[in-house]
């Protein structure tokens, strides 16, 4: 199943049944479909399974440090804010080496993709319980299981007021396809938290264990009501997927740009304004 | 994508840019300088007072030198700012003093040990050591006239007329300073406690002080006041600055506070990070989208900075990162200066790579170097620090007037074809960087061990290769390293780095020993070993460092560098030029 | 005023009228009242303004870096389960550089009382926004006015299903105290978010503003509910205080611990068993 | 608060623990070593193999050492796993080998350099290689057994019973191996696959294999076999840890599996923190409040605690951090080995403060050091470094019976008195150490420069008082530093630290040269300029380092050392005996 997206020459280093392959799949028709031209799209992703994704898909790509794609995205996209914008890892990633910036992009609004590959598990160091990681669940570090509370991205973010807050389940292509459209579509920061089975370190919540812990958002979700979002946010059995909240307020780039968005590196300084300002002191 | 005209460009292969020159220092004994320090609680308008007078000496015809030591607090306290008045360009400043004006009653117990038997003190007459009935104490009225204008704040500009009356300079002059430093509604109280202060200052024209210095700057003289932290500002425009992403730790704020200034005159996102690793990755973010990036921070920030630095080197992504120093370890003294972090600086993120670390100790330098440090981090694709310190960013000094338009600028950005790949080998060792959207091709950059096109890799001789690669660079950037800057020549080596320079400089001065010779670094890494041979030619080296363990005296020593005398110090002052040169004096005494 | 509890010979460092002052005095007040042994209580703090507390009030002390408290006060209760802990800082300490930290402290849910000063502004670095700091508020480095969305602890706190949450105005001393008291007495993570005017740097949201912008959760509040207590944390005009939400679960110690609690200073392993265990190598 | 009897209370006026010691290497040239290289995917089940066959070949009477190489990835590429079976103990791997296995068809181009023209090759009978007629490659319906039995993965049991036959070793003891190796309901498949495996090798008697080596170990030896990693474990558990907060990072997650494993038998809290920031901080928390308290972590998530780091330095909270290496910069190569991270190690954090750093080469000395970071942590209380590397984690050998009371057991802490005092100043520059709700003090400690009592301070004095504690404190651990080891005495010291112990032992061996002689670094730091004396008396020193600039190499150079050559390696590999032979042997082959 070739796509006009894979990368050339590239060796995959997943595991065969894994669900980021489906992820992979699921981006790079999503980007297709939308006409986003990958000369100007960059995916900046942090350290773990998931994080190598833009290794496999051609598009820009900084493949920056464990927990730490949000800062580089959200630079990124106010020094040049004509390109698409992803910043894409896994749970452990994004929600725990990376938790401080996940709350403060949020209140940032650079309008960027945040894909979350939520396993609930450390997939690349071999099974250790990650943030989102149910009570209960044993590993080899979390030998009698693990007994804190798990991360709810979701009722963090609506707690942030974040302006797209979303779950799919990549179990569930199609409704995760319509969704991660939207995040696309959407104008300011859009998380995407993405259920994906680990099959080999998470023998727990598997892609059967998605499929019936989760169930789509009722059609009378109102996504432009907060706290009827939070209200969904804190289900837990079964787990709500879909768009939980939307609402577009000005981002990042317009903060700064105003209406004339060019890209930095075209921009100098007028020395002579400088000198003049010198002249001051 | 189409093709997009960039700017300035270069590329690797043209020759480094070279920087303008400024005079050099002088060398001139006659210089004839009043110091004064004033003492008094923060928040009580320590501050203002220092730019009123720094402006008002000026316009006086007088060149000034200002600094402070203020405590870790917002109110209350004992603080000081030292003026040096003087005929001459001044560098540094001095324990001792001419002349001391204590604001409140805390101010003259805090500086005790800097006040001589000839020391004149200034005080309220209701201050208590006028009890002590101390010789040398002046008592004035100034919070009388205060109160009775009714806020003790203009208390300052009372001695600020008192200040000018003694020095006999023109109190017109100090009038019109301060239009621009009071607001509106007090300005009318002000200049009535000025003349008052003026007035009074009458009675206390016998007083033996040093000879007041000839009015030496013309009104044609071209001269300006700033502080180092401005100085390093105007320097990261000049360098193409147009992002900076920090998180405020003293004493860096004063350059994030300059460029927010400076954010509602050019293109310059300013962004207060949520942490110091969010800043760093940030300015990686901007380089990589093709922005000129900084972060400014101090030591404890900078450490965490340490792993993204370690992606700036394996990326190749540019960076700019302005660390000022503070006392350490950890939460130290946040207010106070020190040169204690060149080895963090040097040695900061995991693995091997190349950096480079400037570290300027005048204005001219913060300009010349802070405008190069961008430069540079765009020539190599490396992280440059430039390496400063509380008491160099806050100092206020005078600068000649600076052409702005005869510093260089370039962009080392290219457009990308369809084969592009951003870690090219070529003979260089730097390839060519393009940026998203910029062309035709695909930029992969990797925090992985990667191979030309930034995937990542496991095959040992990619990495081999790579890591060669990046050698290479190291070897280039040291051969493109500046040599220190030397004063004369001499036999005894007396070696600074950094926010000395004008300390040593003064000192030199005046122990006026032909023997010795001043060796300033403000390259302090990657070090080029053609530029040390002068270090082993001389018959001695002496180097002084603001830390306890002599750092880079060390550093000088791994290259076979053999340092006789290290003056250090760790107390959170500068170097005193009276200070040092007793210490200094006393060690090249006995050598023959 | 002298209190049993004031450190001997210190300089205190505030401004004169700052509600860090009232702060102080509230936590003497209540060690006392409750009695505490100062002995056997320790405050760790990070570092700006409302972090010097600790050098004025005679318990133990760790005064740590900024943003860290809580990690150190942590491992500090589990190391000693006896020991009265309180983890105490700034809104830019404890919300901005500790921002990680706090999410996953709450998870952990270790025995602490988490007293937050909250004046929305950088005290001690001279006036920055910090995240609590309100739209528009304009500053120095913020020279346009902030555009960020402002961090709302008490959303956040519930979203991660804290075990105690709550906010105070020191303007409003009693009901602080009672609240206050309340923490102390709570078996779990425990955060009291108070409001405190700074009168150098933030001039907008003064002693006077918190108190007309703020007022008690009304007597029927629920705060066994966790869905009320977000639709409350939701508000901000005026903004609710007092206690949100407060529901016990097992602590972090309890998980490590289980029965017998004693301190690990006098824990030392037993090397014959270690002998047996290698001997299976 | 009543006092409390503190169990092994010691105070820094004792003198310093010894460490139990462990018979030496031995120079023996008589050994005769079998060298077996398996290639296969990852996941496919190499690591029980390896576990297997080590287990086995132990009960049959051979020594063994085996090292992995792997890919940073959970399934397929390709990996390998060295064994090497010997009559005499093993130190280190070798690249070329007797004998290569290939489980599936991308392990041969894979390793394709590490055989020779005598190395004996084993493939699946379908693998394309075949095809080539290239001599050496024996075929075995190793995959067709394993599918008849119903899965792919019984090959691995098909090969361990082939090698048992081809080196004449006791099926039974291999099938022993087997019950404690693989779940019960896959125990029959393993154990038919293995007897097909072992019969088939009749086939193969007449191989030009290296002599087989004599069974060495007799049943009454009590040798153990573990990984680097568990023998850190042990060490810290010796050391009396009870509390490990760390974030996972490879190669340091092993050391995190052992305790967590521990902490079901010994009263040991383990907590995966949310960032590495978080877990050093944990530990600081822990030794305050009177734990043992350790963090495992790479060069990442080491960069990231420089700033706690310094927060031990100036508070004394004593912490041990072990840091497993791996190549940088950034991500770099996460499963592959290096030793870059020294510079990083010794100046991480801001400002000057004294730490200990220790670098183990062997599973002797990871017992012994690890063991000894918590008694000098305490003993000083500093930041504790414990420097190992991927190589030295993973790789399995065998160690001589411990004798776990033959360790020293000491708390350094005590009793507060009401007037006690945190940082009281005293002779030894360490003040004793209390924690909170022990005694009847207050314990005030700060990451402020402070006064005695802990209380921040802005007096210099005071500051210059406290720079001089810390500095005292960092002479005193100077000055009970361990000198390098020393394995004879020659003209040519061939300098090494940490885990290039056994590679350049081993090489010594070998190259037989009289004028060779090993001085081997487990203290790096601080060192202690006495302790290298002798390599100022030495003719030649010769270093070998893992990394790409000879860091250590550059260290002892600013002690004044001479390094005359520099064997550097830096592309994820250990050192391998063989290769270093070659590459030493030519550099004294012309060195009169
Ligand atoms: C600073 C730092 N700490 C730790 C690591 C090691 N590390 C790599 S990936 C990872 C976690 C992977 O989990 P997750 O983010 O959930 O991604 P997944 O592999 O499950 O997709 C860790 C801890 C690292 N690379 N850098
Ligand atoms: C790592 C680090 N970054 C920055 C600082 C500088 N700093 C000290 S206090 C402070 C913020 C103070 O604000 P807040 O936490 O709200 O406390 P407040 O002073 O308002 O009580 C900052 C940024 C520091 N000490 N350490
Ligand atoms: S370890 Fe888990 S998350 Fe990683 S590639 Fe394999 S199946 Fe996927
Ligand atoms: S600066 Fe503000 S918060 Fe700090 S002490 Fe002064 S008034 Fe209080
Ligand atoms: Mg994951
Ligand atoms: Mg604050």
């Amino acid at each position: 199943m070739k796509h006009p997206l894979d990368r050339a020459d590239i060796d995959n280093a997943w595991c065969p049944g894994c669900g980021n392959f489906g992820i992979l799949k699921l981006l790079k028709e999503v980007l297709t479909e939308l006409e986003l031209d990958p000369k100007n799209t960059v995916i900046v992703s942090g350290i773990g399974q998931a994080s190598k994704t833009p290794y496999y898909i051609d598009t820009h790509m900084f493949s920056s440090l464990h927990g730490r794609a949000l800062p580089v995205a959200t630079t990124l996209k106010a020094s040049n804010p004509n390109l698409n914008v992803i910043a894409e890892g896994g749970d452990g990633d994004m929600y725990g080496e990376g938790g401080n910036h996940f709350i403060h992009t949020i209140r940032r609004n650079p309008n960027i993709v945040h894909i979350v590959h939520n396993n609930m598990v450390y997939g690349l160091t071999k099974g250790q319980a990650s943030p989102t990681s149910q009570k209960g669940f044993e590993t080899g570090v979390q030998v009698k299981g693990v007994t804190s509370e798990p991360f709810n991205p979701i009722s963090v973010a609506l707690a942030l007021k974040a302006g797209f807050v979303s779950r799919v389940n990549i179990g569930n292509y199609e409704h995760a396809k319509t969704v991660l459209k939207q995040a696309f579509l959407h104008k300011g920061y859009a998380l995407v938290d993405i259920f994906q089975p680990c099959v080999v370190f998470n023998k727990v919540n598997t892609r059967k264990w998605f499929n019936s812990n989760t169930h789509e958002l009722e059609n009378d979700h109102n996504s432009s009501n907060l706290s009827m979002a939070m209200q969904k946010a804190l289900e837990d059995n079964p787990i709500p997927i879909g768009i939980f909240y939307q609402s577009e307020s000005s981002t990042f780039e317009d903060n700064f740009y105003g209406d004339e968005k060019k890209a930095l590196f075209s921009v100098s300084h007028d020395f002579n304004k400088l000198q003049v300002l010198f002249e001051e002191y | 994508m189409k093709n997009i005209n960039i700017p300035f460009q270069a590329s690797i292969k043209d020759p480094p840019v070279s920087l303008p020159k400024y005079k050099k220092q002088t060398a001139n004994s006659k210089a004839q300088t009043i110091n004064i320090l004033i003492g008094g609680a923060a928040g009580s308008g320590l501050n203002i007072l220092e730019n009123l007078l720094n402006k008002a000496f000026i316009l006086n015809g007088y060149f000034i030198f200002s600094t402070k030591e203020f405590m870790s607090r917002v109110r209350g306290g004992s603080n000081t700012v030292l003026l040096r008045i003087s005929n001459q360009p001044i560098q540094a400043p001095c324990w001792h003093v001419d002349l001391f004006v204590a604001l409140d009653k805390n101010a003259l117990p805090h500086v005790q040990e800097r006040l001589t038997e000839r020391t004149i003190i200034i005080a309220d007459e209701s201050d208590p050591v006028m009890e002590d009935k101390q010789k040398n104490i002046i008592p004035i009225p100034m919070l009388q006239t205060a109160k009775n204008l009714g806020d003790i704040r203009y208390a300052n500009s009372y001695v600020a007329g008192l200040l000018f009356g003694i020095l006999t300079a023109d109190l017109n002059i100090l009038l019109k300073s301060v239009i621009s430093s009071f607001s509106e509604d007090t300005q009318k109280e002000n200049e009535i406690s000025m003349q008052e202060g003026y007035t009074y200052s009458e009675r206390l024209k016998n007083l033996s002080l040093p000879l007041i210095p000839q009015n030496s700057l013309s009104p044609k003289d071209n001269f300006h006041l700033l502080d180092g932290s401005s100085a390093i500002g105007f320097g990261s425009l000049l360098g193409g600055c147009n992002m900076i992403t920090s998180y405020p730790m003293s004493p860096s704020t004063g350059v994030l506070n300059f460029m927010a200034s400076m954010s509602k005159k050019f293109t310059l996102l300013v962004e207060q990070s949520e942490d110091e690793i969010a800043a760093l990755n940030m300015v990686l973010g901007g380089w990589f989208g093709g922005a000129r990036a900084m972060t400014s921070t101090s030591g404890g920030g900078f450490a965490l900075m340490s792993e993204a630095i370690s992606l700036s080197g394996v990326s190749e992504t540019p960076a700019v990162i302005y660390l000022a120093q503070r006392p350490g370890p950890a939460t130290g003294m946040p207010t106070r200066t020190e040169q204690g972090d060149l080895n963090l600086a040097i040695h900061s993120g995991h693995g091997d790579f190349g950096r480079i670390i400037l570290a300027p100790g005048s204005l001219e330098e913060c300009l010349n170097y802070a405008y190069l440090a961008f430069e540079l981090a765009d020539r190599y694709q490396v992280p440059v620090i430039l390496l400063s310190d509380q008491y160099l960013a806050d100092s206020i000094n005078m600068i000649d007037n600076v052409d702005f338009t005869a510093y260089e600028q370039r962009r080392y950005i290219v457009n990308s074809d369809t084969n592009y790949k951003r870690y090219t080998l070529n003979e260089e060792g730097v390839s060519p960087r393009s940026v998203p959207g910029l062309g035709q091709g695909i930029v992969g950059s990797s925090s992985h061990e990667h191979d030309e096109r930034g995937q990542s890799t496991e095959d040992y001789k990619v990495r081999e290769i790579m890591v060669q690669k990046r050698a290479n660079k190291l070897k280039r950037m040291t051969s493109e390293a500046h040599a220190p800057e030397i004063q004369e020549k001499g036999s005894i080596a007396i070696i600074g780095w950094g926010s000395t320079k004008g300390a040593i400089f003064d000192t030199l001065q005046s122990l006026n020993d032909p023997r010795l010779f001043q060796v300033h670094f403000v390259w302090v890494h990657p070090l080029n070993p053609e530029h040390l041979e002068v270090l082993k030619q001389s018959k001695m080296n002496i180097i002084i460092e603001n830390n306890v363990s002599g750092q880079f005296a060390d550093i000088l020593k791994g290259h076979g560098v053999h340092i006789d005398y290290r003056i250090l110090q760790s107390n959170g002052f500068p170097f005193f030029t009276d200070l040092l040169q007793n210490e200094l004096g006393k060690i090249i005494k006995d050598i023959k």
